[in-house]
């Protein structure tokens, strides 16, 4: 590559820059393969549930009246957790959850937008007025865990938490119709 | 220059750019739809046993659903603890209310209590003066469904008609409050102040202020505190704490009243009747 | 200089630098293999801690649907 | 220099001015939330902090920044006159004027909805209406900025435009694209909602809309800095620019595939479905193509101007380079925080794993990272390299600038680095008081101290930058301004039009958009989602 030949050393520049981004397509071929091997074998995705809901009667409906809300263990087992984010308590306050098992929690919003993490688990969510979110998990420790409202909704948004007890299988004991809550310790 | 590159025109060079730009955006494009919106539904719909219509449906939103997961049924009958919506009519209403009617109401029906201007004539009967108007409403109207009740305001509530809750609400809410200049207000003990400013994040309780100060962007239907009756506030906040009120949507003052003491309740009763905001 | 009047030291193209040619030309020979490697290690750093981290870190967590 | 450099110097000082305040506020905040400061300051004074810094970073330093850079590039870079200039200092003082009716609504209390504002939380109208002043005039500097080079064209018919003012423009035309978002929502969901004339909010719609503006912003205001790392880095080193079809082919991709990827910003949001969430995160991962290749190209620029000045092996010529000089020693921290910020971007968008870190510390400190790390050193980079020309004035010593930025980068490793940590045990964001108490968080309360520490340093270097541009008045005369944009190592002769205009990449664009936003915003005007209640902060 003598200098007499600048214009085939400019190929050679744009060669280089051709090599490399192809290296940078293996990266991003990682990158996806990654997510679509995951999301293709154990269905790992974000929450996904567009489910309308209008939050100025939601405490007038069924599903999400005070009296309904707390963890149901269904006639087939299913674990459904329901729970309220108001401006700025989550209602319940401490949700029981079982280890290892299928859990699906399902939150909403009579006023602004909220969200939730719980510290540890995958559990992630944006609670926003006028859709119910659905996150399904299986929580693989147990123990008492945080759930923070992560989203800003009004000057009470550091005080809105709610705890999460994950408790073994044989503490789990939902009561006649289905229902457990936390354990008072 | 060697000679291939002077030979070939500009459109000739430009027309390859168009060409594999073209090819590659839009290859990348239908590559995301048919990832996304077709192989992953339709595969992860087999695995929940749900068709490929339905898992695609799901992914796309049209239909509530995961489209990997069963989704939860619900059966549970309705029985609300309050029955006031917050819709855009009942604002208009609130908004447009005539104050000249609810006075005349207000004269025949509610001075004997609450008094011309608002101000209450017994220490258990709360001051209506500068009351939020929503939060009037959403009181009288929980009087008349029964979702809270009263030796006297239950009836009273019941007979008084639809459209004249509004005017009432605007009549008191237009009542001059004393506004006294909190720095003239005697000292409030820090404990309390610092209840109504940051609120005790060891006990999960959120500051007063982030709802009860005007303008907090907290629920529509929270009461004005400042300038009423300790008496009873303090009487709201034990009926709250036992539960035997029950008309705050989700529980949010029986929840907090429950984990004030008793201390709490005067001070902070004693902080806004002295007139802090 | 006065406004208006485009100066020598402004236009790009009238400014050489002080590259010697044969310099520029004896260094491209071996350019972009440093930056290859030291990018290269970088980029492989990254996509490796990713990998790590999801396979490590995220799976661990219980499943998320 | 055209007598631009009051247009441009006024732009700097008012993106400057709003930087220290918002360093300032950002460190209080930071002490605020620790445990030293457990009952210091309320929340409403916490979030009128949060809402200022986050307005004075994100808009006012950037927009102006951009706005007073553009300028100087169109007069450099295309060494002519800048067509409209009264048009400049119109778009100037509006987007001023702007800013002074936002921050009266935030000092007063009435603007605390953050400066992503969160319907159906709503400011006083005047915090609206102030950004969409700034926007206005920033749309001016766009109209100006495209003007600009299409005089060039048509006054040098089939040279390259220069690459710095290519760059520029296409920033332009991906902000002129981008703000669309923003505007919708503003102009028919937010601002109506502030003023009274409606009660209710479509949230799911404004978050959407939102989105569109949200990542195509972040890279508004990255584009400057690379216009650095392409234009100005290669001859402050003393070489060449590796390829100018690469920086061209950089810009043009920052064009097409940062306005078609902003959900993934909604991927824990339930008001879309997976599959338009996967079509994102797919293109989002493309977005990292420019960055990768500009990784490579200006290393392997550094490279020849490393090996130029002597260095001999395989890494000798990083020794070699003149880290003397700002702009080199600026581009190597900035690189080093662009990879610690580009990994936190890589878990981010990992699709089902943005559940492990969606609104946690991990995303503050990603953000921190990339656009407070590496693009604002590079906006003191730009800023110190530039300065001598537009006051006549030259450094008495290049040392106190140094060592600002070496303040920069240790602050932000140290404030960051912790973030990451406590972002994955869970340190959720926007906190007033953390209730240390609870055995969770009071294993994060150290971090959270040593994030402090880095934060109380970024607030010395942020003093001391404005100190070392404020001395500089007063330092003895410039002899010759030092040469500024770099030389290719092949400096194009002809170049196809595709990598000249933005014809082409426009109708790219608009197909991505279409595709990647055409169902997810339509899915509202079909089946729009039930209306929230307006929550008004006053």
């Amino acid at each position: 590559m003598s200098q007499t030949h600048p214009e085939m050393h400019e190929r050679w520049i744009l060669g280089t820059e051709l090599l490399w981004s192809f290296g940078v397509g293996v990266f991003i071929a990682a990158a996806l393969g990654m997510i679509l091997f995951t999301a293709l074998t154990i269905s790992v995705n974000p929450p996904s549930n567009v489910e309308r809901i209008d939050p100025k009667v939601l405490h007038l409906s069924g599903e999400f009246a005070e009296h309904n809300l707390g963890t149901t263990v269904g006639a087939d087992g299913s674990v459904t957790v329901r729970a309220i984010a108001t401006q700025f308590m989550f209602l319940p306050r401490c949700i029981a959850v079982p280890a290892k098992r299928r859990v699906t929690l399902r939150f909403a919003s009579p006023d602004v937008i909220h969200g939730l993490l719980i510290t540890g688990t995958n559990v992630n969510t944006m609670v926003v007025p006028g859709y119910v979110a659905q996150v399904h998990t299986e929580f693989t420790r147990t123990g008492d865990l945080l759930m923070p409202c992560h989203e800003y909704c009004g000057l009470g948004h550091s005080e809105m938490w709610a705890t999460v007890q994950v408790l073994p299988d044989d503490q789990f004991k939902p009561d006649r119709d289905g229902r457990i809550s936390c354990a008072q310790r | 220059m060697s000679d291939d590159t002077r030979h070939s025109e500009p459109n000739v060079l430009d027309q390859s750019w168009r060409t594999w730009s073209a090819v590659a955006v839009v290859g990348i494009m239908l590559s995301g739809i048919l990832l996304g919106a077709l192989i992953i539904p339709i595969v992860q719909g087999r695995g929940a046993g749900l068709d490929a219509y339905t898992a695609i449906c799901r992914a796309l939103g049209i239909i509530p659903g995961s489209p990997a997961q069963p989704q939860p049924s619900d059966r549970t009958p309705p029985t609300p603890v309050s029955q006031v919506i917050w819709t855009p009519d009942v604002l208009q209403i609130l908004a447009r209310a005539d104050v000249r009617r609810g006075h005349e109401k207000v004269q025949e029906v509610c001075v004997s209590c609450h008094g011309e201007t608002g101000v209450s004539i017994a220490p258990d009967f709360p001051h209506l003066a500068g009351q939020s108007g929503a939060a009037i409403y959403k009181q009288l109207y929980d009087y008349r469904t029964g979702s809270r009740s009263h030796p006297q305001m239950t009836d009273i509530a019941k007979a008084l008609d639809e459209s004249v809750i509004a005017d009432v609400a605007a009549y008191y809410a237009g009542q001059p409050q004393r506004n006294p200049n909190p720095v003239t207000l005697a000292e409030a003990p820090a404990a309390i102040v610092q209840l109504v400013e940051l609120g005790d994040p060891k006990r999960n309780i959120p500051p007063c202020a982030a709802c009860h100060r005007a303008g907090s962007g907290g629920p529509i239907e929270t009461p004005v505190l400042a300038e009423q009756r300790q008496e009873y506030i303090v009487l709201q906040l034990k009926l709250y704490a036992s539960g035997e009120r029950r008309n705050d949507v989700y529980a949010r003052m029986r929840t907090i009243a429950a984990k004030l003491t008793p201390a709490e309740i005067d001070g902070l009763a004693a902080y806004y009747r002295a007139g802090f905001r | 200089m006065q406004p208006d009047q485009p100066s020598a030291a402004d236009s790009p193209f009238e400014v050489a630098d002080d590259i010697d040619h044969e310099a520029l030309a004896g260094v491209m020979r071996v350019v972009p293999l440093g930056a290859a490697v030291l990018a290269g290690s970088a980029v492989a750093l990254l996509v490796v801690g990713y990998l790590l981290v999801y396979i490590l870190v995220f799976l661990p967590r219980g499943t998320v649907g | 220099m055209r007598n631009v450099e009051r247009l441009c110097l006024a732009h700097f000082w008012v993106a400057f001015a709003a930087f220290v305040v918002a360093a300032v506020l950002g460190t209080w905040q930071m002490w605020v939330r620790s445990p030293l400061g457990a009952n210091v300051g309320t929340p409403g004074q916490y979030f009128m902090s949060v809402t200022a810094h986050g307005v004075s970073m994100a808009y006012v330093l950037t927009t102006f920044f951009i706005m007073g850079f553009g300028y100087f590039v169109a007069v450099t870079a295309l060494n002519r006159p800048l067509p409209g200039k009264a048009w400049a200092w119109a778009a100037f003082w509006i987007a001023l004027l702007g800013v002074v009716v936002t921050v009266i609504p935030i000092a007063t209390g009435q603007g605390s909805v953050l400066f992503t504002f969160y319907p159906p939380l709503t400011a006083s109208a005047w915090f609206y209406i102030g950004l969409v002043l700034v926007v206005v005039g920033s749309w001016i500097w766009c109209v100006l900025m495209i003007v600009a080079m299409a005089a060039w064209k048509r006054d040098n018919p089939g040279r390259p435009v220069p690459l710095a003012m290519f760059a520029t423009v296409a920033n332009a035309v991906m902000w002129l694209w981008t703000t669309i978002g923003v505007a919708v929502e503003l102009l028919f969901q937010v601002i109506p909602a502030a003023l009274g004339l409606v009660q209710t909010i479509d949230v799911g719609l404004a978050r959407t809309l939102f989105s569109w503006t949200l990542h195509a912003i972040v890279y508004f205001w990255l584009i400057p800095a690379y216009i650095a790392f392409y234009t100005m880095v290669p001859r402050a080193a003393g070489g060449r620019l590796y390829s100018d079809t690469m920086g061209r082919l950089t810009f043009i991709l920052f064009l097409i595939y940062s306005l078609p990827v902003g959900m993934h910003h909604l991927l824990m949001d339930p008001e879309h479905g997976n599959a338009t969430k996967f079509i994102q995160v797919l293109l989002t991962a493309f977005v990292s193509v420019p960055t990768l290749l500009t990784i490579f190209t200006i290393t392997a620029s550094l490279e020849i101007a490393g090996r130029l000045r002597g260095g001999r092996g395989l890494f000798g010529w990083i020794a070699a380079l003149p880290w003397d000089r700002p702009m080199v020693l600026a581009t190597g921290l900035g690189f080093v925080m662009l990879g610690f910020g580009g990994f936190g971007g890589l878990i981010n968008m990992g699709y089902g794993m943005n559940a492990m870190v969606h609104n946690t510390a991990w995303v503050t400190a990603h953000f921190h990272l990339i656009f407070g790390g590496s693009v604002v050193i590079m906006y003191f980079a730009i800023a110190y390299d530039i300065w001598p020309r537009l006051t006549g004035r030259e450094y008495a010593s290049l040392a106190p600038l140094r060592l600002q930025l070496w303040l920069w980068f240790l602050g932000m490793m140290i404030m960051t680095l912790p973030w990451h940590w406590v972002g994955l045990q869970g340190q959720w964001r926007r906190v007033a008081n953390f209730n240390y108490a609870d055995p969770i968080i009071a294993g994060w309360g150290p971090w959270v101290i040593v994030s402090l520490a880095g934060g109380a340093i970024l607030l010395i270097s942020a003093i001391l930058f404005a100190a070392n541009l404020l001395m500089l008045h007063r330092n003895r005369a410039l002899a010759l301004p030092r040469p500024l944009y770099a030389l290719a190592v092949h400096p194009p002769q002809r170049v196809p039009a595709a990598l000249n205009g933005f014809g082409l990449w426009n109708v790219l664009v608009l197909v991505l958009m279409l595709a990647a936003y055409g169902y997810p915003i339509a899915q509202f005007l079909i089946e729009p989602s039930p209306t929230a209640i307006v929550h008004r902060v006053r």
